[in-house]
């Protein structure tokens, strides 16, 4: 027979006002295996925590219920109380009598007699809790990075400068992500390549981290302080331990056309390329669809179409035959960082439910470009050498006018959200514009000017009281071509006037989305994302790093539109995080886990079908001889985040999550018959 | 004891008379998908006569598919019982299948056993079975190879039998003599043998059963209990137990517990079966039948050797509801037959 | 017929198949057959009469049928389903077992009737069977006979059932229930129950308390019903081993509306096709949701 | 609304509430945080997740004297385990067409999601359901559900309901 003790609490006159403390515990004392029932001003103080663990010793308590506060309150506690008296902390339990009640309720009868059906209720959970070991599992001490921008670079270095392995997956050929592109950084104007080459080469030579550059994740298995991934290196057609990056391959190629998504489609690249310069590492690719070598075998050529690269490498790198090559890794940490997409202005949209502006012209208009292709135009490195010039006749603009939220909070066009960088990014396209173009003018039309960060107040102001840039409250309806003027329509809501600006080239603020196939991987990895895509973090305020899968942290723009200086913040706190994590030889779990009744389980595996963790394994049941009998589900105590979804859909019932098994809860429902 | 008559309208009025008395009336009548069903009857339109076979056996009505043997309720350290009552009103039965009324008289010796089961015997006595003679027949019956037959009384305190404009009488026990007795002015006098002899005649006619009388199997079965022929005539058995459910004499149950909240709940007794896997599951995991072919051998040994070792009579009355009521086609005539076959062929030539 | 036989007659012979599962005529219409010897091969038959599911004697837990051998079984299109379903659920490979799929013009609700297949007679779940032939299967015999009557009794019913007052249809599920007598037949013939040990036998704690009392009875029908949600194959095999003529199919086919319905889901005999248990949509309807 | 003011009805229904513990949970923990009163029918039943609530706690609790049951959790996309709602969501579709096949009437079980922050919509789901059951009477009481299969078998005639009282 159990021996619970039953522990209310009055909590002051928070529930001793509208629930009789002394009827509830009276009336609870009478229940069958109830062995101690006692009400106490305040249970959570040191004599009320006393007065339980005074019973557990004197009464030989095998189950203690606490009627008081939320669980979430003071479960923890209640339980390191109980365990203090030497009872296993699971045999403690609350009942909720003070939000689910006495505050909820006025009239003194019903709500004490609420509260005692509560107490019931966990009096009969508790007589069927069983004693639960925390789970306690080894840690792999290496982590992975998903993303080689600055929020991935951050994130490697601090956590490999901690002194954990580190192995940083890039999908394109060279690390350094958006910030690579950009020209000057708000609010310092610091040029952006300068502050971000150091790191980049820092983390090519750091001993800790392992780099792998057009490398993509293709599967995760495991759990925190457990994954395996497997990572698919894609072909460079490139040697990576001979080539030397003297680039001649690339001078050889033939195919000199190609838009370089570096410049954001406004130089040339050749296939045999490096992404721009500075890339890390320093090795070329030959981009497949474009090589004319590949063009012709793809076209069944028996003949060599091209081969100038190969013949053009002195270390014979070029490698026409490389295929794909997947690897393996173990890691205990893995932080996703997968940086961002710019909105497309145009009718084509990749994420459903989202429109275009096709008012603006972007794509057929020339002179219509985004804040990116500014950004590549005002850079030193950029195809104009730094030169403000306009694409379609690479004139110098005299005038350009700078929309702001194009594609943000505009829930017509399916994006609710602000993109936080736009305002700043335009006050600095204004400086930097006028600082190349003296003459030049910059209007901004603009919704909010939302400068809140340390110096970003002064930066815009900067703009406009030292630049000259002209801010007009209001949005832009229309932007078409006459001749070689881009004409922009909007209007002005501070002076209730339409406004008409003869432009010589527009600059969109772009809104900011998650990368394309940001989905794919956080099906991989078992994280939860938003509508847009953006992976959710597992607490808005608490835990901004963590996700709802322990081991896997995020930083960067993937979780949200995010800064230069949130990004790195962001990153150097998931570093915090893994290296704290990786500080412990065992990871301690509660055991609120699935069990599978082998003897039971029929092996129809729908636990594994519904399992959001991928905790369920197979098992062989095999006789004394080796006798294959059957396959049975098995829960990875490691995985199992303990939701329980396996048990409720089980159709035999052979699954137990403990903590909430079958014969707890059916004990508190039945305790509710009258 | 004396035959009587008693007309259709007669016999409607004794229906009515019952019913305003207070004493329940059960009788084969339509359910509301068309079959029959034994159930409550006010009136005697209501029941059909001699129309075939319910589809549950008398039994359910001795021993209901689940009834509640006592209540209980805790307070404190006690623990106090209520009882269900073992006596009842009294309750009449018109129109039992022969078979069925059968079936009830073989179970009173397992009911008297052991000990004495007083919900069982409690509502015996209050009961009085009225059979009619049974005038529908398919090739899944085989009473008569069990001793019974349309006309048979087993079980039956009165046995009607269909004359033009009613039904003879034939007063079997003392109870339906009291009966009778009781309701006098509705039976009329003696009926003409000869009419009665013919409409016998006309049930029974030239009737072939599908098996020869039982007695070389029950002599076949008491040293067979391992043969071969088990796991060969089971094959298609699903050991789903449609078979006992419906059977006039399977009699086995279960008891159960069955709370009502944390204090108080009731204990019950629920019809079981021998076909069931967990049937015979120990708490070990062990079961001495884990297999259907096994299982089924129990249920056929049960009635035509074990039942008739220890109590001198079949506990089986052929009236072929398991065969008509098996989704797999299993066939118990067909299975006697088989038995009947290698206990007549020359010793070890069978096995 | 022949090529059936034949084809039965062969696969014993060579040894590709121990045993042979199909249909012969017995004492009382057509049943179960279990043809070992291909000599015997010459007994099996088909016609509209093979009302019978044989799926389930290829249950992993009906261990006296496995000891006969590796087997074939024979299948119309909707039992091809429940070889399927096995598969699906993991409790049968593929390769164990041979599969001949016979084509089906539509059977008889009753296997012991000797009534001829007429819209009268014709099993509730064949009218406006799109399954006639299986694709599911090592081998196809027979030519393909005309399709059976397309009006379902089945699917009026349960609009007229929905017509009703909600009170009116309790009254007739009580009623129908009523008569439940827990022997659980309707699982036993089931291809698809094939738990070790089924939720209403487990009494620790006993979630489906085990008295055919209605509560019971309810609390049984409800989660047999539910357990067979997208999962139901449509044999129809529970409602004809109820001894007491509950109309079970009644129960799965609206469930099987409704995964149709809402989940987009209807029985297949592809075994890839994923079962609507264990998936879920973004957008499935959520409109009973507050 | 609070439940004594329902005097002229004698009928105070008894709900049964399962919910998650990550929204619905502290949903009415912020409910009593905030001292939103609400009508004091409904007992809570604290489970992980949606995802754990099987159809057989709700029968459960109709036959331990419920007369009525609300469901709730976290919405789409919202749930702690990344997606044990979405199967919910599939489980309780099929339960709920089901029980009306079956003619239990709309309103006795009501699905909600309420998330953390909505304190608020748990009080209008609390006293919305307790308003609807309270019309609908006592489950006990409903028609049918002391239909004997056998007549004067059974001294005990049960019901799916637990008749108050019957079995003491």
């Amino acid at each position: 027979m159990s021996r619970i003790g039953v522990f209310v609490c009055h909590c002051g006159e928070n529930i001793g006002r509208t629930v009789d403390g002394a009827r509830v515990a009276e009336e609870l004392g009478t229940l069958p295996g109830v062995a101690h029932s006692v009400d106490y001003k305040y249970m959570c103080s040191d004599p009320g925590q006393a007065l339980i663990k005074q019973a557990i010793t004197d009464k030989r308590l095998t189950g203690v219920v606490v009627a008081a506060c939320s669980p979430h309150m003071h479960e923890k506690t209640f339980r390191r109380a109980a365990a203090g008296a030497g009872l296993n902390p699971f045999l403690c339990e609350m009942a909720n009598i003070r939000e689910h009640c006495s505050w909820i309720h006025e009239d003194r009868e019903a709500a004490t007699e609420k509260a005692i059906d509560l107490g019931r209720l966990i009096v009969e959970k508790v007589k069927r809790n069983v004693p639960l070991e925390t789970i306690r599992i080894p840690v792999e001490r290496r982590a992975l990075v998903i993303g080689g921008g600055i929020a991935g670079i951050q994130a490697a270095l601090d956590i490999a400068d901690g002194g954990a392995e580190v192995i940083l997956v890039e999908k394109e050929p060279s690390i350094g992500g958006h910030m690579s592109q950009l020209s000057e950084t708000f609010p310092t104007l610091d040029c952006s390549q300068c502050i971000l080459t150091p790191r980049m080469v820092e983390v090519y030579q750091h001993p800790r981290i392992k780099l792998m550059a057009y490398s993509e994740v293709d599967s995760v298995e495991g759990y925190i302080g457990n994954f395996r991934v497997r990572i698919r290196q894609k072909a460079r057609s490139v040697d990576e331990t001979k080539c030397n990056g003297c680039g001649a391959c690339q001078k050889a190629c033939i195919v000199k056309n190609v838009p370089s998504e570096f410049d954001a489609g406004l130089g040339k690249r050749t296939a045999m390329y490096v992404p721009f310069p500075q890339a890390v590492p320093n090795i070329p690719v030959i981009d497949r669809d474009r090589c004319a070598y590949f063009k012709g075998k793809a076209r069944g050529m028996k003949k060599d179409a091209c081969g100038k690269c190969k013949e053009a490498c002195s270390r014979g790198a070029v490698d026409f035959t490389q295929e794909d090559r997947f690897v393996t890794e173990k890691v205990g940490a893995i932080v996703v960082a997968t940086g961002f997409d710019l909105y497309s202005v145009g009718k084509e949209q990749s994420s459903p439910g989202v429109k275009g502006y096709g008012e603006y012209g972007y794509g057929t208009i020339p002179d219509v470009i985004d804040g990116l292709q500014f950004e590549r135009l005002a850079s030193a490195s950029g195809p104009t050498a730094g030169k403000i010039l306009r694409p379609s006749d690479g004139k110098e603009p005299k005038r350009i006018v700078f929309l702001q939220c194009v594609g943000s909070r505009d829930p017509a066009k399916g994006i609710d959200y602000c993109s936080k960088v736009c305002c700043m990014y335009v006050a600095k396209h204004t400086m930097l514009y006028r600082h190349k173009v003296h003459d030049g003018e910059a209007t901004v039309f603009y919704m909010d000017v939302r400068a809140a960060g340390k110096g970003y107040e002064e930066f815009t102001r900067r703009a406009v009281e030292e630049d000259g840039a002209v801010y007009v409250r209001g949005r832009v309806s229309r932007i078409w071509r006459e001749g070689d003027v881009v004409k922009v329509l909007g209007f002005d809501t501070l002076n209730g006037t339409p406004v008409a600006i003869d432009a010589d080239m527009v600059v969109l603020a772009t809104a900011i989305k998650p990368r394309k196939g940001i989905e794919t991987l956080a099906q991989t990895l078992s994280v939860s994302y938003d509508r847009y895509g953006f992976i959710n973090e597992a607490h808005p305020k608490l835990r901004p790093v963590e996700t709802n899968t322990a081991g896997v942290f995020v930083a960067g723009a993937c979780q949200a539109p995010r800064d230069i200086p949130d990004s790195v913040a962001m990153a150097s706190a998931t570093a915090a995080k893994i290296l704290g994590l990786f500080s412990n030889e065992m990871l301690e779990r509660e055991p609120t886990v699935a069990r599978v009744d082998a003897a039971l389980c029929a092996g129809c595996f729908h636990c594994e079908r519904v399992c959001p963790y991928g905790a369920v394994e197979h098992k062989e049941i095999r006789d004394r001889k080796g006798r294959l009998l059957k396959v049975v589900a098995d829960v990875n105590p490691g995985v199992c985040q303990g939701c329980g979804t396996c048990q409720a859909t089980c159709p035999s019932k052979s699954v137990e999550l403990m903590g909430f098994t079958d014969e707890q809860i059916y004990a508190e429902v039945n305790a509710l018959a009258l | 004891m004396n035959a009587r008559t008693i007309t259709h309208a007669q016999l409607a009025a004794l229906v009515t008379d019952l019913v305003a008395a207070g004493t329940a009336v059960t009788a084969p009548a339509r359910a509301a998908d068309g079959r029959l069903d034994y159930r409550h009857v006010a009136r005697l339109e209501d029941a059909v006569l001699g129309g075939g076979l319910p589809r549950l056996s008398l039994k359910a009505l001795f021993l209901p598919p689940t009834e509640p043997l006592f209540s209980f309720r805790l307070s404190g350290p006690d623990v106090a019982i209520d009882s269900v009552p073992t006596s009842f009103p009294p309750h009449v039965v018109l129109g039992a299948v022969p078979c069925d009324a059968a079936g009830v008289q073989a179970l009173d010796k397992v009911m008297d056993w052991d000990y004495r089961d007083e919900l069982w015997f409690g509502r015996r006595e209050a009961t009085t079975i009225v059979s009619v003679a049974c005038s529908s027949r398919d090739e899944a019956c085989f009473c008569g190879a069990t001793g019974g037959g349309p006309t048979a009384t087993r079980g039956a305190d009165l046995l009607l039998v269909p004359l033009e404009g009613g039904f003879a009488v034939e007063v079997v026990t003392p109870k339906g003599e009291a009966f009778v007795a009781v309701h006098e002015e509705r039976f009329g006098s003696a009926p003409n043998e000869a009419d009665v002899a013919r409409s016998r005649a006309t049930l029974t006619g030239s009737r072939v059963e599908p098996v020869a009388p039982l007695a070389p199997v029950t002599a076949w079965l008491a040293d067979h209990f391992e043969d071969p022929l088990w796991a060969d005539v089971a094959l298609r058995c699903h050991g789903c137990g449609a078979c006992a459910s419906v059977c006039p004499t399977c009699h086995c149950f279960d008891i159960v517990d069955e709370p009502e909240g944390v204090t108080h709940g009731t204990r019950r007794r629920n019809w079981d079966t021998c076909q069931a896997g967990r049937f015979t599951l120990h708490a070990s995991g062990h079961n001495p039948r884990a297999d259907q072919h096994v299982r089924f051998r129990q249920r056929v040994m049960h009635k035509f050797s074990i039942y008739p070792a220890r109590f001198g009579e079949l506990l089986c009355t052929g009236c072929g509801r398991c065969s008509r009521a098996c989704p797999g086609g299993m066939d118990l005539p067909e299975v006697l037959r088989t038995i009947a076959e290698r206990a007549a062929a020359p010793a070890g030539g069978a096995a | 017929m022949r090529e059936l036989r034949d084809l039965a007659a062969k696969l014993l012979s060579e040894g590709t198949v121990q045993v042979v599962i199909g249909w012969e005529d017995g004492p009382r219409g057509v049943r179960p057959a279990f043809v070992t010897d291909p000599a015997a091969a010459r007994n099996l038959v088909f016609d509209e009469r093979c009302t019978q599911n044989l799926v389930p004697y290829l249950s992993p837990r009906r261990a006296h049928v496995a000891k006969l051998g590796r087997p074939a079984v024979v299948v119309k299109g909707c039992d091809a389903r429940a070889v399927a379903g096995l598969v699906r659920e993991t409790q049968l490979k593929r390769e164990d077992v041979v599969v001949i799929g016979v084509r089906c013009g539509g059977v008889v609700a009753d296997p012991s009737s000797l009534e001829a297949l007429s819209p009268a007679t014709v099993a509730d779940r064949c009218p406006g069977c799109t399954a006639r032939e299986p694709h599911l299967a090592d081998h196809v015999v027979g030519e393909l006979p005309p399709p059976p009557p397309a009006e379902s009794r089945r699917d009026a019913r349960i609009a007229e059932l929905e017509a009703m007052a909600p009170q009116a249809r309790w009254t007739f599920w009580q009623e129908e229930l009523g008569r439940c007598v827990r022997c659980h037949a309707c699982r036993e013939a089931c291809p698809m129950c094939f738990c070790e040990r089924c939720v209403a036998d487990k009494t620790q704690p006993q979630w489906v308390e085990s008295s055919p009392h209605p509560r019971g009875n309810f609390a049984w029908h409800v989660t047999r019903a539910l357990h067979q949600a997208g999962r139901c194959i449509d044999c129809g095999e529970c409602e004809r081993a109820c001894p007491v003529g509950i109309p079970l199919g009644l129960l799965n086919r609206k469930l099987a509306q409704v995964a149709s319905e809402q989940f987009g889901h209807v029985p297949t005999d592809d075994p890839a096709v994923p079962s609507p248990v264990g998936a879920f949509k973004k957008d499935d309807p959520q409109e009973f949701i507050l | 609304m609070h439940a004594t003011l329902d005097k002229e009805s004698p009928f105070e229904p008894r709900l049964t509430a399962f919910v998650c513990n990550w929204c619905t949970y502290t949903g009415a923990d912020l409910a009593g945080t905030s001292r939103l009163q609400m009508d004091a029918n409904v007992r809570i039943v604290r489970l992980p997740c949606t995802g754990r609530i099987d159809p057989l706690f709700i029968i459960k609790a109709f036959e331990r004297g419920a007369d009525g049951v609300i469901v709730s959790g976290c919405h789409p996309a919202d749930c702690h385990y990344t997606t044990g709602n979405y199967h919910a969501r599939r489980r309780f579709a099929f339960f709920k067409e089901l029980v009306e096949f079956l003619g239990l009437p709309e309103g006795r079980i009501t699905f909600s999601w309420v998330s953390a922050s909505e304190g608020q919509k748990w009080r209008e789901i609390v006293n919305d359901a307790t308003a609807r059951v309270r019309a609908l009477g006592p489950f006990a009481s409903y028609p049918g559900t002391a239909l004997p299969a056998f007549p004067a078998t059974d001294p005990h005639p049960n019901s799916i309901a637990t008749a108050k009282g019957a079995a003491r």
